[in-house]
């Protein structure tokens, strides 16, 4: 295993080397400070700083009218969020692990997103719904998704996820600030990973683009979340061999960002997925059948590393069996080179 | 509480006789097939919103269910927009999106209606909080259904509402059924005790109110509208009402004891009001002066343009 | 418009013509009469005969103690169908439009599918929910979705989807008697369309298994639902254009019998989808990036017929340039076949 | 209720040291690397478990949650099987599938101890209709935390159970925090009033009991298990309890006001029973005998064989 900013680009201007972690606390912490609208709730978010420590210090600062500890009820506070941003707030709400956002999926997934088109555009619903997921903690089958493409069909919601430390500073920022819900999930097993985080008001994603973290000639490798790293380490590996990979942390799963995924898949010709997910339903398949519906020519056809189709358990072996690595990601880069 | 002055209450009147003309004229115009989709009628229920709603400052916000037309014409809604939005068509409230489940009106403060049961009761409570937050004179004034008292939802916003004192007032239109189930059959409750009851699981303030009587509405949710913005919580509010007709278009209600129907329609709301302020002789009249602005307004929105795949689209995103 | 049964095939021996919603009314009143452990929960299905109109006399033929009026409580009532499928009975739930599934999801998509796994394979969990969606009756955003893939993530749930009225017979038989739970789609716009059934406890589809509901030699078409019907329309309309097509009804999202897809595929070279549904996230995606991933030849780029990206609204107009029409199926397949 | 015999609560009390030992082995092999992922303890709480099982016949259901160990043992799990199944082997009660969160024997009517907040509440529901649709004296035992009474599973299942008189009984382990929020912060009552006191929302039997008394505890649950039976509905009981450790492995509680903590080791369930029974000067040679159980049980479930993935992918789906 490489240590954590082995495989980071050097460090921009300005940048300071912090977790992954520290970098979504610190989006928050900005967002509060530009825009006095911006509050937060979640549970255990307040008083305690949060089960991830990403609000460690926000309630002391900002007080109990801008950091609230909820019950364990999550539709019913992301409801309350929804009201909040209708009446001219612009509320964050911490869902702690992505598993429980099922619960909340009235709020989320049917009300959020159609609110403002139902009205005829009288309203708008500027509400963040942050998650952590994703596998590699043992925390077994109902704590371990990313649940990253839960959403995908309800077209309304826009949908980010953190590759790196600046994408969880930058793609909350830019969620808080955009006027239409977005939920922005986050990846357990990289919080304390650390990175370079350019801050500032200046340093929101743009919605909708994807990032090139690594440019290349030869094979494209899309991925997102953890995923975004194991393809840079396979990147490294293959390096080696003589392979040239671009790997782009696809940010936006919602809306998809085809334009600089075509863009490189027309320079290299073949395309590996690297999700931690199912390939059905995945934002994965929906990359590769927008290729296959546009009549993008590759010279192999598209390979998804995914997760098998089994549920996770909590049983090392058997987790570490079903979250790509970076060696299956590897050997998916070699077959369509071969 | 002063009581409403004797010209409010003629006014009220005024509203209640046009709710009952305006939902009348979409059954008729549903029947003529200028109305798309399905339709969820209030007649009989005209007190429990003309009465609420009367309570309330312009500032204050609405949140309604799919069974709101009464609420957007208690409001002030224009009759046009109202027609034109349950048609379809473009110059309607909510640009033809909304329908009948979604007639609302952002500048009036009727902030949503969602279709989906319970949905807009922790809304409502988030709207009460943005009030409480600013520390302004104002409510969110939340209505639903007797039904939507057993979904999660409801459970979940009033314990944070009033947990956090949200500057909120809930108001169930218990019109007796839940579709065509009647509500003691799905709710379950102390025997007797009303729904309202259930207030008293999160300590919450409550008080059961006769629906057909707008005055005593407005009596309840003034109170309980002070209260909220006093910082002393929410209060449910439990509105004894009927609905005349089914739960909706396709319904004919067959579920009901026979009398049922006519028993309550001896306490119709109008009548009560009417009665109330000496007013029984003239309702004959305002109903044929209303009828006609019904009837104008319903035509003319008949007219409207149909909206747009692009003006759709342009709803769905705020810039 | 063509009449109701116009496309259907001719009748097979034992069939009886009866509408859609019928055939799901028998296959309730067939399973509860094969086993006395089937029953139903939902809103409104008991004594009032449910808002759909398919429950219609089972109250009175099999008693309060099989068939349930449930509060308005979608959550609650399929996880209580969980604890009685746990404990050997065998329930169905109806949502009554599949927009408020999402309520449920906590129920349907968390606890449904995990588990059975959680538990090493010491429980099991035989529930069918049954959910009616689909466009086309002006209903608006919140009441028109087919909902039939907001499911595919969530691995441990077979989905299927009723394109005709044996469909709607006979996958609700397969799935009351699978000993896994099954979400079961059917659409709203069909209720009243008429076609040939074959009744029976030999009737039950097969898991997994899509059907081709017209053989063809040209294009291969995979549609569900409502599409299956406006997908034979314009099979029909093309036969006169010379254009052999062939028609499957999927039938099951999950698992998807790609077998069928890929056999059809390999003949006819050409492959258009007609789905109800956002492409993004859906089983169409799914279909087209497995046949990419594969690497089968097409002869021309796939076509996905799909919903634009606008949320619905009950103005006809509108709704009726959302949902694919058969004119636009007509139009993929020729666009396929140029 | 016939009190238990002395016998009876002699057995309890070894069980009751038993999951304290058996608890403190799982920190243990925890810091030793063995345990995979997280861990929820329950020292402190043994006796609202063990006493409530105590109530239980060999028939009925169970309903846990993660924090489910204490149960695990109470209704006479192996402690091999229990360990394995923390350690993610193949030996484990749940083939190393559960893990600490989710060991369950389904053949002692354990059916699920679900992860998220709140589902296993409609679930026993469910199982407690099984038993009243067939007649059988059988009811399923439901245990959720005092964080659960606030997600909406809880209002939904507990309307339902008591309008259908589910065979279910339900218990809070009120043990004051959930994760790390005390639950008077998130749960809005009535002033004083018990999380209880929420099953007068739907008309329902509560009670209240102190959780550190299993006899106490047995006593609640006899009471409520006839009345499920006898078709008088569910009750919501409250076992008010404490937890020694932080909410997981992770947390330190910081968030305990001093003295807390020891005050309620004042009230140690196994010291309050074994003052019961006169046998406080035994524990210590009970706990000799049984450590030496749990730390074989622990050495041997060490050596267990992992799982492999054809194995899970078996366990997905039923034939
Ligand atoms: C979550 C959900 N489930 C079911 C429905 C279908 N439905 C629409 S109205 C209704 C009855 C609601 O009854 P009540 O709350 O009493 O309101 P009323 O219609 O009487 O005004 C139901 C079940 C829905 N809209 N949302
Ligand atoms: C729906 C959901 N939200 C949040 C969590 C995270 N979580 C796990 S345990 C817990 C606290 C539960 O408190 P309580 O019900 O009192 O049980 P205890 O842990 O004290 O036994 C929380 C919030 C969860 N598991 N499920
Ligand atoms: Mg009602
Ligand atoms: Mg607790």
């Amino acid at each position: 295993m490489s240590s954590p900013t082995e495989s980071s680009p050097p460090s921009p201007a300005g940048a300071e080397v912090i977790t992954y972690r520290e970098a979504i606390r610190l989006a928050l912490d900005d967002a509060m400070a530009a825009d006095e609208t911006v509050l937060l709730l979640g549970e255990d978010i307040a008083k305690a700083g949060g089960p991830f420590k990403t609000t460690v210090g926000l309630y002391e600062k900002y007080g109990a009218g801008r950091v609230f500890d909820t019950p364990i009820a999550e539709n019913g506070f992301c409801g309350i969020a929804l009201g909040m941003a209708l009446t001219g707030l612009r509320p964050v709400t911490e869902i702690m692990f992505s598993d429980f956002l099922p619960t909340a999926f009235d709020a989320i997934a049917m009300e959020l997103p159609r609110w403002r088109f139902m009205s005829g555009g009288q309203t708008s619903a500027p509400v963040t719904v942050r998650a952590s997921g994703g596998g590699g903690g043992r925390f077994g089958a109902q704590t371990s998704s990313t649940g990253e493409s839960w959403f995908l069909q309800f077209y309304g919601l826009k949908v980010a996820a953190a590759g790196s430390p600046q994408g969880a500073y930058g793609l909350l920022r830019a969620a808080i600030a955009h006027n239409n819900p977005v939920v922005v999930f986050d990846h357990k097993a990289m919080h304390l990973r650390k990175g370079p985080v350019v801050r500032g008001d200046d340093q929101l994603a743009e919605v909708g683009k994807a990032v090139v973290v690594r440019p290349g000639s030869d094979v494209t490798v899309v991925a997102s979340l953890l995923m975004v790293h194991r393809s840079l380490e396979a990147a490294e590996e293959l390096a080696e061999e003589g392979i040239d990979v671009e790997v782009i942390d696809v940010s936006w799963l919602r809306p998809l960002d085809m334009a600089t995924v075509a863009e490189s898949v027309a320079r290299t010709g073949r395309l590996v997925i690297a999700e931690e997910q199912y390939h059905d339903g995945g934002w994965g398949s929906a990359i590769i059948s927008r290729l296959a519906t546009s009549g993008s020519a590759l010279a192999a056809p598209p390979v998804a590393v995914s997760m098998p189709e089994v549920l996770i358990s909590h049983s090392p072996p058997l987790e570490d069996a079903m979250i790509p690595s970076a060696a299956r990601i590897a050997d998916a880069v070699r077959s369509v080179r071969a | 509480m002063t009581a409403p002055a004797q010209g409010v209450l003629r006014s009220w009147l005024e509203q209640m006789i046009l709710i009952r003309l305006a939902e009348d004229k979409v059954m008729e115009i549903y029947m003529q097939g200028l109305v798309p989709g399905t339709v969820h009628l209030c007649q009989g229920q005209e007190a429990a919103s003309v009465g609420a709603i009367g309570a309330l400052t312009a500032d204050d916000w609405l949140l309604c269910t799919y069974r709101g037309h009464h609420h957007a014409l208690a409001r002030g809604m224009g009759l046009e927009a109202f027609f034109a939005e349950i048609m379809g068509r473009d110059s309607g409230a909510c640009g033809g999106m909304g329908g009948s489940s979604y007639v609302i009106d952002a500048s009036l403060g009727m902030i949503g209606s969602p279709a989906i049961i319970g949905a807009g009761i922790p809304v409502a409570t988030g709207a009460g909080m943005t009030a409480r937050l600013r520390g302004e004179d104002r409510i969110a004034m939340c209505f639903f259904g007797d039904g939507a008292c057993n979904i999660g939802a409801f459970h979940e916003a009033l314990n944070m509402a009033q947990l956090w004192r949200s500057q909120v007032v809930f108001c169930i239109e218990n019109n007796q059924y839940g579709e065509y189930t009647p509500f003691r059959d799905s709710t379950a409750l102390p025997p007797e005790a009303p729904i309202a009851h259930r207030a008293t699981a999160y300590g919450m303030a409550h008080t059961v109110v006769d629906g057909q009587d707008a005055v005593a509405v407005h009596e309840v949710v003034a109170q309980a509208r002070a209260s909220a913005v006093a910082g002393d919580g929410p209060t449910l509010i439990e509105a004894r009402t009927y609905r005349y007709r089914g739960h909706s278009r396709t319904d004919p209600g067959a579920y009901r004891p026979p009398g049922e129907l006519d028993a309550w329609r001896q306490r119709d709301p109008i009548g009560i009001l009417a009665e109330r302020i000496g007013a029984a002789g003239e309702v004959e009249d305002i109903r044929e002066r209303l009828q006609q602005e019904v009837d104008d307004a319903a035509a003319r929105a008949a007219t409207g343009p149909w909206p747009t795949l692009e003006q759709a689209r342009g709803y769905v995103f705020a810039d």
